[in-house]
């Protein structure tokens, strides 16, 4: 596994994504989301891989220690360095860009200790 | 008689002591037990209570229970108490004249002063007009900053945004040019249109100051005096705030409105007083303090309050088997208190702390239902002799005073859960007693309040816990600012959170408070209640009335357990000159089993040798 | 005349004001300038400020200063104010009787009981015996845990240890027993040997729970009745400590005393009152309010409260010329409030709040010293027409009632460094002044003393700008909750502090105490200095005395350019029914300008037409 | 540079020295100030390296970002993961155990944000 720490120490969120993920709407929200809380982030694709091990990885090359991992199905992981593989933040199937939106503004509360969105009341 | 046993049964807990004569003038307690309080206290449900803490002290004493020669039962007086809550204000905003709910994310940074225009209606505005675009969720982020930008390219002055969505800084970062970005208005479509509006957002960390101030206002829709004056509420409520909107409606207005709660009407020797709930705490107790002592106390019928007036009596009735109308409401104590509540005509869903009424009742009785109690023991013992000894204060004093460093003048502060009980033993010999409403029930109801928990046992956790925030997934942070790491990591779900630190369990509270601010209202709601009631217990027990003419304060009971709770005491104590604290029965017990114990060393004071 | 100039010459800054009559009728205003005052206001020196404020103004307004037709100076009365800090309380640990510092890492938990012996001599010990042992610096942390060990091995109950280096974790990993372990005790050989002693550690997190309670140290200790009085102030002062020890020494003793620091004798015109500092604020502020309105004020010598009554005068005499007996000073305000100092007779350093009294004082005079510096700018500016304008007040005034949406009757309220003055202007015309002391330097004094800065600029500092913490290398959190990113790594230095937010710098501020502390503190200042000197103010110049009575007040000076202290008044005004705010002179100038800006509408209301 | 991560995801400061250093007292100092503050530590002996080179990979491998190197001359380096290698929190000539257990107290200190032990006033 290569270390993309091309960007020196700066902090950031780093979302891992199979190629198949490059150019979706899906990946875009999340990233959305962490942009709206005002969080650094970085996408990279990545050989194809589960989502559990594309954010374990994600997460361990992040310097905020927080990763996201996105494949087939719309699966994505929200993972943090210190957890153990199996044990991730969240492991959810998105249904909307809206979900992906709020995955994304989770991972970046994480960073900022602040409560978590739920998922319960969508627009 | 050989093996004596003190059997108390309290509101909430049954406690247990057994003592041994081992010889002429020599004896020795050998066992305690505790179990909660089967059934209503003073009712034949008793009985499992008791016989389950009968059979955990015999146990640890190695005996059965055939080996018990003699159990003393209290002569308890029944004192049933209860407590509720009364929301006393509502505020509401007419007009839709501003948004205050403070999001975490808004965008830009300043003030932006224009006419509200829905982005779909860019396309009708001229160049040079100043406007404020309201975007609903509808829009897409990216084609609203896309709309924006192309109005500020013909010119329009485009001055700030309001939006539904959370999309304020991704709005923020697509435009050409900076301005006050304000987002998550849910009501979007409330918005007033073709009204001139002001958009407020401060710079990182700091609050608004143009809309906070009636002049800056004034300033922004050029206002004369008059309106001004109008203004100030509106200003007022957005003190503090990180961002806010002020839309021009001229009889729009924020207002906090007293709600009726319905009147109690408090009977005295002397006369009666009617006070109205919505007055407030401080006005209730005031009216209570013109008729004590007090005879009665009646509800205006529909209210919370009167609903629990007469719960309690139904309690009491349950019990005694009285009539309701013999039954009194002895005492009330109110404290003034605040709940989280939605504010009407709101925008975006804005939260205000409304004025709110905890009351506490209390009634008692003469009553002596204990012997049906002991009949029923009989039957589950009867090789064993059974009696109801005296009266529960004197075994209160008695127990209390083997806490070393006690002497007479002595008061014994009962804490419990439901009321608060306290005895007097003056220099002279002489036992005067108080009961008072508002205990340890009281202090968890105004926590669950306070918090907007909408759960009483999370609450009874907050209260007898210190907290601490989970800030990472190895470490907490307790709240004296210490930090704690586990070898493992905590589970995911408590991350972030502040939690309730239950016997190294750590239990989330799930609202979004500070822990700063979950201690405030923890530690406010036991001073309001027991800090208050502990002054009153004493200026009525105490035959001066004046504090400094006793010597020694024990506090007892389940809240003497606290944590916080006598040391609160004490400080405010400390300004009479006495000694105050948390009992400790037979110098090993803490502030539990002293009527037990009473019941016990009173029999040796007065034993009958076989 | 065309281009007409206002000069306010303040005690910290002087500010100008140009304005252009462009045609009859018709006038704009078209510079402002802005510059520190020079030397003490009302003397030559002044002259410095004066040109470099006129040359901002002139270039912005693409003008000369040869351009200028008419310069209007304010009729200054000047006021001189100061401040001075003393402490009159004094705590006292006699016969090392209690160690209560909270160290940040003690060892083990529970409560051990034992008699005092140096660890060097556990030797002579027997099995059986009750000890805590004594480990000074000389003994190596893990020496100390063999000794133990062996100790324990031979029967002896070591039950707890005092430990004077950071060591009580260290060894509480190395004994066989847990035990209860305080260490970082500074004076170590102050531990008073061969004497019964407790040690508590609360569990993580919590606080101590026996020796916080007088009757948990009489069971330890045996004690009885009058004993237990005796100690009921060690108890109290380690309320909220996580760990304590108490040794007993039976004349020990923990006694807050008053530090004797000097009379003030107030001089009113119905007679005269004599007041001791230490007091405190209230009972000084009641002294002098029996004899309102003041004289005179004077302070037994030696005091730092007289020095700085005798420096009022001195300031004063230099400004007018005049005999420091004709210089009287007409105002005082007292403020309560705390400094950290160490406990004496402690025996590892401890700190406690002390009391402390913060004293204002203010002198002024009629004398009118603006003639010289009139002079002197003839000799500046011999083309242009030098004039000292009308009384300060009513220009004041004048300015003030450029800010939209004010009308009379409205009081203005001048919030600078070393004075609160206000003016009302009242329904029928009339205008009355009052000046009181206490302003911005008592704030930043408060803050300076209360978090044991001494460093005045840095107490200023944190009075004008939001705190923010210090989380990681990369943010920072603001005390609003809200977290900041950087691109870049912060200094080290900064790691975990709280900082002062100046501009997008981030200033460490060089002490222990949490933000929550430092804001609590910062606001506790302003509250207790502008928002009393605001009622105050309030009552003195208006004719009625009742605030109800006016509609607007306003508030200019560099005092109301905080971010909060305008609220604070506001949200005290509000009881009142009064539209109260920042001022914005002209709509555009916040809350400065206003003495230059009425000198300049004056003249406009009454033109001399060349 | 291997990764030593054997105590899985458990987090602690770690310690790396170069050989000469094994059994030093000094390094057992600056363990001990850590174990008197309450967080875990481990200590790694690495090839001969500079002391800013140990503390910056040292701090890189440490689940909790802290790290401390020890080399020759007792020039000790604390040092935090997200920092620069030129930039450490500490750069160090210890003089006594003393010193070494302040070192080590701070380096806990880091990871409990609380305020450093001054150098200044030695024992
Ligand atoms: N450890 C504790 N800390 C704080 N409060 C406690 C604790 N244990 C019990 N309580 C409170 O004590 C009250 C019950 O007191 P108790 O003396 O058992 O009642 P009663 O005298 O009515 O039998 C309840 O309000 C309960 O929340
Ligand atoms: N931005 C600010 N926030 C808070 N206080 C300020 C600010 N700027 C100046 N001050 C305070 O204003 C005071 C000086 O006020 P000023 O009106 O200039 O004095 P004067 O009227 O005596 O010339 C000082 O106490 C200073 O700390
Ligand atoms: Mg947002
Ligand atoms: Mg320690």
């Amino acid at each position: 596994m290569t270390t993309q720490n091309i960007n020196g120490n700066k902090p950031m969120i780093y979302i891992f994504i199979t190629s198949d993920y490059k150019d979706s709407e899906l990946v875009a929200h999340i990233g959305y989301g962490i942009e709206e809380e005002g969080i650094p982030f970085k996408t990279f694709v990545q050989e194809k891989n589960n989502s559990q091990e594309l954010a374990y990885n994600a997460a361990q090359n992040s310097s905020l220690g927080i990763g996201l991992g996105v494949t087939s199905e719309d699966q994505v992981v929200l993972q943090m360095a210190k957890l153990s593989k199996e044990n991730p933040v969240f492991n959810k199937t998105l249904n909307s860009n809206e979900q992906a939106k709020k995955m994304g503004s989770n991972a970046a509360r994480m960073v900022k200790g602040l409560p978590f969105k739920s998922f319960k009341s969508e627009e | 008689m050989e093996i004596i046993v003190g059997v108390d049964i309290g509101n909430a807990t049954t406690e247990v002591a057994i003592g041994k004569i081992e010889a002429e003038q020599e004896f020795n307690f050998i066992a305690e037990g505790e179990h909660q309080t089967t059934g209503l206290k003073g009712t034949e449900e008793n009985i499992k209570g008791i016989m389950n803490a009968l059979q955990q002290a015999v146990q640890e004493a190695d005996l059965k229970l055939e080996d018990l020669d003699l159990i003393r039962l209290n002569e308890a007086t029944p004192v049933i108490g209860d407590v509720a809550m009364e929301t006393i204000t509502e505020t509401i905003i007419t007009e839709s004249t501003m948004i205050g709910h403070n999001p975490s994310t808004p965008g830009g940074v300043g003030l932006g002063v224009g006419k509200t225009v829905m982005i779909t209606e860019l396309d009708s505005c001229s160049a040079g007009e100043e406007v404020i675009v309201v975007i609903p969720a509808e829009i897409d982020f990216a084609i609203a900053a896309e709309n924006i930008n192309e109005g500020l390219a013909r010119g329009i002055e485009v001055n700030g945004a309001i939006v539904q969505k959370d999309d304020a800084v991704l709005i923020a970062n697509r435009i050409d040019k900076q301005m006050p970005i304000v987002d998550e208005v849910k009501f979007i479509d409330k918005v007033p249109l073709d009204r001139k509006a002001a958009v407020e957002v401060a710079s990182s960390g700091g609050t608004i100051q143009e809309l906070t101030n009636p002049y800056g206002i004034a300033t922004v829709f050029d206002l004369d005096a008059d309106e001004t004056k109008h203004i100030v509420p509106v200003a007022r409520s957005l003190i503090g705030n990180h961002s806010a909107v002020v839309i021009r409606t001229p009889q729009g207005d924020i207002e906090e409105k007293r709600i009726p709660a319905g009147k109690i009407i408090a009977f005295g020797e002397s006369g009666k007083e009617k006070i109205a709930v919505d007055q407030g705490a401080e006005e209730i107790m005031k009216s209570i303090e013109k008729v004590q002592p007090l005879k009665d106390v009646k509800g205006e019928s529909g209210t919370n309050v009167s609903g629990m007036l007469e719960r309690v009596r139904s309690k009491m009735k349950q019990v005694t088997g009285q009539n309701l109308s013999d039954i009194k409401i002895k005492d009330i104590l109110a404290v003034d208190t605040f709940v989280p509540q939605e504010v009407k005509g709101g925008l975006a869903g804005e939260h205000s702390l409304e004025n709110a009424v905890g009351l506490a009742a209390m009634v008692e009785t003469s009553q002596l239902p204990m012997q049906q109690i002991a009949d029923a023991l009989v039957q589950e013992l009867p090789e064993v002799e059974i009696e109801i000894a005296g009266v529960e204060a004197n075994m209160a004093i008695s127990g209390a005073l083997t806490t070393p460093g006690t002497d007479k003048p002595i008061v014994i502060l009962d804490m419990g859960g439901g009321s608060t009980d306290a005895a007097v033993l003056t220099q002279e010999g002489n036992i005067h007693t108080a009961h008072l409403s508002g205990a340890g029930n009281m202090v968890s109801m105004i926590i669950e309040t306070e918090l907007g928990l909408e759960d009483f046992d999370l609450a009874e956790r907050i209260k007898k816990t210190p907290l601490a925030k989970v800030e990472s997934m190895f470490n907490i942070r307790h709240e004296d600012g210490t930090v704690h790491f586990y070898d493992e990591p905590l589970a995911p779900q408590l991350f972030s959170k502040v939690v309730s630190l239950d016997e190294g369990e750590l239990v989330p509270i799930p609202t979004d408070h500070s822990m700063k601010r979950i201690r405030q209202v923890r530690r406010d709601a036991k001073k309001d209640v027991f800090v208050r009631n502990a002054v009153r217990a004493l200026k009525r027990t105490i035959p001066t009335g004046n504090i400094r003419d006793i010597g020694f304060v024990v506090m007892v009971g389940g809240s003497a357990l606290d944590f916080e709770i006598p040391e609160l005491i004490s400080n405010e104590l400390s300004n009479y000159g006495v000694v105050a604290g948390r009992g400790n029965i037979r110098g090993m017990m803490g502030p539990r089993n002293a009527v037990a114990t009473g019941l016990v060393l009173s029999y040796l004071n007065n034993p009958r040798w076989n």
